[in-house]
């Protein structure tokens, strides 16, 4: 344990304390718990800030202590455990805020934040894990700490939804509980390395290899919603829109997406699972989710189940990058990791926006929502116009190096898959735009209440604006110094060998 | 004595354990359940005894006796257990049990 | 302390206490407290020598085997009562307050014959764990069962009489298989002590038999399927305090015994066939328990149906530690799972107890919103579940991690399906309890005051069982003392 | 009935397999016979058999008498003893015959706890006779006088269990072993344990007849 280590410790306690202290308040000491709440994600943000830097010089960060016989619990920091752990602390703070504005008069608040922030520290973890076996602990943890804020509202329907949640993930969770024991007893502790950590096993083993990494695409592809084990991320959908947020751009989804990658990149190794052959398959798995997704998120009229389905769509980009040999494509995925959780949050938060102040839950009834709602709506058109891939928004970054990276790997199927996704992407996202801008909003909205001076509250409003605003510097200062381009291309240049 | 004595002794304590298992599962009466208890008890007692009997020396092996008496004292206790317990059900039960004939 | 005075005060403090609480009935809870102290005390003290000076033997009256009996304290023993000393502190706080809920003269009476009962159960437990005869064994069986068909029999109901009076039986028949079991080893044998029997046993049909007698014996007081039947409903009527002493402690007590039979006493009989024939059982136990506890109109019972899968685990034991690679991984793990489960099925029982306190019934379908009731029994039974399904990094985790290790390095890969089955079965029954436990309900209903400790202790033995997952490295080497299997903790060549 | 022909089926089962085991046995079983006789004169008792109850396995009789005392609580905690109260004056017999009766019952227990040390005999059947004089005055209707007295029962029903323990622990700070008797003291030792036990039986034994805790206001 160094000096380092208490950092690491740190990022983890920050959210997880709040959780703990934010149970035993009670439900009235809102302001107190709304300060606790800001606090921690402060606190965080710093710590992670620290680590990014340290990282960046080539610092080890490392903090393990006993846990199972031979295998410790062992938190660490790599290139690919700060993309993930900075992203999904900026997006806590901003969630945070929004959540606190969101819930306000709602009944279990205390509930609601405290399994909100041991969510997230669930979260931390699992970018911070060094080895399966916490991945692993971490990853149940989530499962866990999500379902009471799934079914938070207590009606039947949530609890369908959570019941549902629970079914695919715990499963999924067995599946890899089983790949991750059966990796142990060929080559002992595993612990995350770049390049990889068992290519002494693939002249002796191949097959079981191959058996394994399959096990865990089955077990990582539930929460990464890999098709057809995506089921239970549109049912989730009947949870509270932080919630919701949290779902698809900071926790579950991410999760899924980033064990995909730490297997790929850091358990196998990119060139060694190439050699194994089992990269190709998983490819055209994401290809098909990607384009599935995009498919039927084209007939959803439910705004937060249009999103959802792009969700699945838009996280196989990530599993994509990963799944194709090059340089390039490493850096198209494990950008878009990134540039799907800014984009998605902030869809997501619109979406919540125009749900509480004008009632508005279908597309059908977006009607002029701009000329209400102008600052939200201008959000949601930058989220979407950089779902779609419009240059210079974010995810026309992710796209670029996705059809670079696919026809250097003479994966030109790809191509198409990634233009039929953008098509789809602007299929079911331009009329939105349309109906919000260009035509008359309704006489009086389905449950319209004014709150604040603004469209809205100024907790509801200030989220999306900055998330909104990120999704365009991810973009226009891609090349920057300071940018998740920048740093992707830092793992890759570590990912590969020399 | 011949060599196979003790034997006997020993076959018998094991019938009567079969007998009183038999009846422990048969009989719905509890009192008679409960004599059952007892008769596979006497049962294996029966056998200690036997295996005491059969020593070199004049003197029978008096380690199984002293088991059987420690036996017979638990099966005392058991079978005031078992009857108390019995009694209390009877009790509670507002109509007799299954098989009672009073 | 010597090893021998810490025996001596392992065994004799309870039962001292047990007889002074009959005789002053006032004082009962008090002398629980104290003998609680002193077992905990001793118990460590044990422990520290184990560990120091390896396998402690004490030869009572000063004879030794094998015309005397020696008391005999290796890993597997200090674990067994470590556990116990940690669920009867447990339970001598919180029937504080459970026993006096009532100020009717039946509660009184409860109250009164609680401690001294509940005092003999320990002291059998005490005694059972640190023997190494197996006649002294029988008198340490029967003790215990007794105390226990009593305790559930004190809840006075019409149910939890039916039910104690099915135990009496089953429990009074098996112990006389098992004495029937000792008297025939003793005369192919010539001794009834447990650790020289193995050089004096000759597999023959006369060793066959007592084992087979014995083994059916403790089988049916271990209630493994299919003799399970007797079960639930004792352990579902029983008070909830009781309950828990049953589920996490008693159903143990016979298990161990066989470990002691086949593993040390026997290992010659310990053919491949037995060991797969235990593991069907431990199997077919998992299945059956936990489809049934997914159907069970009322909490308890569903409780106690998952304490009948949960025993399937342990018996697991028996396939994977026999085999030669990986058996030392197998025995820890499932040993592990043995503590594991004592804490968890501890808290879950007086969660179980808090619940029919606070709303006056255990109803499933009518538990909805009790989250806004009891937020701290449902979060402790949250966690327990946790540790109950093998959820990292649970204790009941670490139990199952290192048999799933075991069982694929043997290739026993049926035993890996039945395991992660037995958990996601597990998660539908713990969840189902949790959906209406977070229903929403508009007019929650107001609950009788329940006091804090009864919460706190289900709360703590809840986190125990959660945290107890990072000792395992501490249990395997404590259980390596005098294990009866050989072999590595850890799986797999290491990686360049 | 198709299940009582599977129990039998089961039972000769069984009878088949115990016999089988029972004629596989050695002839000349390797008893302890030897090894009890020859350490008999460190025992302090001559009669083997109180030698192995009190001395060998004195430990098996230490949890023998928990159990009687157990098996008192728990019928206890069962169940109210009732017992059909009758006048004395109705039947004058009875009394005359407890007259005579009860103190030679009470000499014969003495005796026997005292010859226990060197032929058969010893605290448990002195204690079954107390037990049966206890019977016997319960069955002369004096029930209530026995049980007016609950303090005194209670003691006298411990008082087992707690000398053995003393002793236990008396001897195990005199020889730092567990009901390791000093040398040539033994005999004193088990006399000590075998006169509280005996009481101890003797109530127990009588109580369990009675079947159940005495009802304070019993009529």
């Amino acid at each position: 344990m160094n000096l380092q280590s208490p950092i690491l410790l740190g990022i983890l306690l920050s959210s997880f304390v709040t959780g703990l202290v934010i149970f035993l308040l009670k439900e009235e000491s809102h302001r107190l718990r709304t300060w606790l709440n800001l606090l921690g994600a402060g606190v965080k943000l710093v710590l992670v800030a620290v680590l990014l830097s340290g990282v960046y010089r080539g610092e080890p960060y490392t903090f393990a202590i006993e846990f199972l016989p031979g295998i410790p619990f062992a938190l660490g920091a790599d290139a690919n455990s700060v993309l993930f752990v900075t992203l999904s602390s900026v997006l806590w703070f901003c969630t945070t805020l929004y959540a606190v504005g969101y819930l306000e008069h709602t009944p279990h608040r205390s509930r609601f934040f405290g399994f909100f922030s041991l969510c997230v520290t669930a979260t931390t973890g699992i970018a911070l894990s060094a080895n399966l076996v916490t991945f692993l602990t971490f990853y149940e943890l989530l499962t866990l700490t999500t379902y009471p804020l799934i079914v938070h509202r207590g009606t039947r329907e949530a609890l369908r939804g959570g019941k549902i949640y629970l079914t695919y993930t715990l499963i999924g969770g067995a599946v890899l509980l089983l790949a991750v024991v059966w990796l142990h007893g060929l080559a002992g502790p595993v612990v995350f390395k770049e390049r990889g950590a068992i290519q002494a096993l693939v002249a002796s083993h191949r097959g079981e290899l191959q058996v394994i990494f399959l096990l865990f695409i089955l077990g990582l592809g539930v929460k990464a919603a890999l098709v057809p084990l995506h089921g239970w991320l549109p049912k989730a959908m009947v949870a509270p829109a932080p919630v919701s947020a949290l779902l698809h751009a900071v926790a579950v989804v991410k999760a899924g997406a980033f064990g995909i990658v730490r297997i790929v990149y850091d358990v196998y190794g990119v060139e060694t699972a190439a050699t194994l052959g089992v990269l190709h398959p998983l490819a055209v798995a994401a290809g098909i989710t990607i384009v599935y997704g995009s498919v039927r998120a084209l007939f959803q009229d439910e705004l937060k189940k249009r999103l959802a389905y792009s969700t699945v769509s838009q996280v196989s980009y990530i599993v994509l990058g990963a799944a194709i040999l090059g340089p390039v494509a490493t850096i198209g995925g494990l950008v878009h990791l990134v540039h799907q959780g800014i984009m998605k949050i902030t869809l997501f938060f619109c979406a919540g926006n125009y749900a509480e102040t004008l009632g508005t839950h279908r597309v059908s009834e977006m009607d002029g929502v701009g000329q209400r709602m102008p600052l939200t709506t201008m959000a949601f058109t930058v989220a979407a116009l950089g779902m779609i891939g419009v240059p210079p928004l974010a995810g026309y970054v992710s796209k670029w190096y996705l059809q670079k990276g696919a026809i250097q790997a003479g994966e030109e199927w790809v191509a198409l898959v990634l233009g039929a996704s953008s098509l789809l992407n602007a299929a079911y996202f331009l009329p939105i735009l349309y109906r919000a801008w260009f035509n008359a909003p309704p006489e009086h909205w389905p449950a319209e209440h004014r709150v604040g001076r603004w469209e809205t509250n100024w907790m509801l409003l200030l989220p999306p604006l900055v998330t909104a605003g990120l999704v365009i510097y991810a973009g226009v200062f891609a090349e920057s110094s300071f940018s998740p381009l920048t740093w992707a291309k830092l793992i890759a240049a570590r990912e590969y060998a020399p | 004595m011949p060599d196979a004595d003790y034997r006997i002794y020993a076959l018998a304590g094991v019938a009567l354990f079969a007998i009183g298992f038999y009846s422990m599962l048969v009989q719905a009466h509890l009192l008679r359940r409960i004599m059952a208890l007892n008769v596979m008890g006497s049962g294996v007692f029966l056998v200690y005894i036997a295996l005491g009997a059969q020593t070199p020396g004049p003197i029978p092996d008096p380690v199984p006796h002293a088991m059987v008496l420690t036996g017979i004292v638990v099966s005392v206790c058991a079978t005031g257990l078992a009857l108390a317990l019995v009694d209390r059900v009877q009790a509670a039960a507002s109509e007799a049990e299954p098989g009672d004939d009073a | 302390m010597t090893s021998a005075w810490a025996m001596a005060w392992l065994i004799l403090s309870p039962l001292v206490g047990a007889a002074l609480a009959f005789a002053f009935p006032r004082l009962g809870r008090w002398l629980a407290l104290g003998t609680a102290g002193v077992v905990g005390l001793a118990v460590v003290r044990l422990m520290r020598l184990v560990f120091a000076g390896g396998v402690q033997t004490h030869r009572v009256s000063g004879w030794g085997a094998p015309l005397g009996i020696e008391l005999r304290a290796d890993g597997l023993s200090v674990l067994m009562l470590i556990v116990t000393a940690l669920i009867g502190v447990a339970i001598a706080l919180y029937s504080q307050r459970y026993f006096v809920s009532g100020h009717d003269d039946d509660a009184l009476h409860r109250e009164r014959y609680f401690w001294p009962l509940f005092l003999f159960l320990w002291t059998a437990l005490n005694a059972l764990y640190l023997s190494a005869d197996i006649f002294n064994l029988y008198v340490t069986l029967e003790m215990l069962g007794f105390a226990a068909v009593t305790l559930v029999a004190l809840a006075g109901t019409r149910a939890a009489l039916t039910a104690a009076l099915r135990y009496v039986f089953v429990s009074l028949s098996a112990s006389l298989f098992y004495l029937l079991g000792v008297g025939l080893v003793y005369g192919q044998c010539g001794t009834v002590d447990l650790p020289s029997l193995a050089a004096q046993a000759r597999p023959g049909p006369a060793l066959w038999v007592a084992l087979a007698l014995m083994t059916g014996g403790l089988v049916a007081k271990a209630a493994l399927f299919p003799l399970h039947g007797w079960l639930p409903p004792a352990h579902a009527n029983a008070p909830a305090p009781v309950s828990a002493l049953l589920s996490a402690l008693v159903v143990k007590a016979p298990f161990y015994i066989l470990l002691r039979l086949w593993f040390e006493a026997f290992p010659a009989l310990m053919t491949p066939a037995v060991a797969q024939v235990f593991g069907a059982l431990g199997a077919a136990a998992i299945l059956w328990g936990s489809v049934h506890a997914l159907f069970q109109p009322r909490l308890k019972l569903v409780i106690a149906y998952s304490t009948v899968a949960q025993l399937g685990y342990l018996f697991l034991l028996f396939p994977l530690a026999a085999a030669q690679e990986g058996g030392f991984m197998a025995w820890s793990g499932g040993l592990m799972l043995l503590g594991a489960h004592a804490c968890a099925k501890t808290a879950m029982f007086l969660t179980a107890g808090n619940i029919l306190h606070a709303a006056g019934h255990d109803r499933i379908e009518d538990l909805d919103g009790i989250t806004h009731i009891l937020p701290v029994s449902v979060f402790a039974f949250g966690l327990a579940g946790m540790s109950l399904i093998g959820l990292p990094p649970s204790s009941g985790f670490a139990g199952k991690w290192l048999l799933l290790n075991a069982a694929l390095a043997q290739g026993q890969w049926w035993w890996v399906a039945v395991m992660l089955l037995g958990s996601l079965l597990a998660a539908a029954y713990i969840v189902r309890m949790l959906a209406h436990a977070f229903t929403r309900v508009d007019e929650p209903k107001t609950p009788n005051p329940i006091p804090p400790v009864m919460e706190g202790t289900a709360l703590a033995l809840a986190l125990l069982a959660v945290v107890l997952g990072f000792a395992s490295p501490w249990a395997a080497e404590l259980l390596r003392v005098g294990a009866p299997v050989v072999g590595p903790i850890v799986m797999g060549g290491s990686v360049p | 009935m198709t299940s009582r022909v599977l129990v039998g089926v089961l039972s000769l089962a069984l009878l088949a397999a115990l016999g089988w085991a029972v004629l596989s046995l050695p002839l000349r079983p390797t008893g302890l016979t030897a090894a009890s006789l020859a350490k008999l004169s460190e025992s302090g008792v001559t009669n083997p058999v109180t030698a192995v109850l009190l001395n060998y396995r004195g430990y098996d009789t230490l949890l023998e008498v928990g159990v009687l005392l157990l098996a008192i609580v728990a019928v206890w905690s069962l169940r109210r003893g009732e017992w059909p109260a009758s006048h004395l004056h109705d039947r004058p017999l009875v009394m005359s015959l407890l007259r005579v009766v009860l103190p030679v019952l009470v000499l014969a227990a003495g005796y026997l706890l005292w010859i226990g040390a060197f032929a058969p005999g010893g605290a448990f059947q002195g204690g079954a006779l107390l037990g049966g004089a206890i019977v016997l005055v319960m069955l002369g209707g004096l029930a209530r006088r026995v049980l007016a007295f609950d303090r005194l029962l209670r003691a006298g029903l411990v008082l087992g269990v707690i000398v053995f323990a003393a002793v236990c622990a008396v001897t195990m700070l005199l020889t730092g072993g567990l009901l390791q008797f000093p040398a040539n003291t033994g005999g004193t030792w088990i006399m000590v344990i075998e006169s509280a036990a005996l009481v101890s039986i003797g109530l127990t034994l009588g109580l369990l007849y009675f079947g159940g805790r005495p009802n304070a206001h019993h009529a």
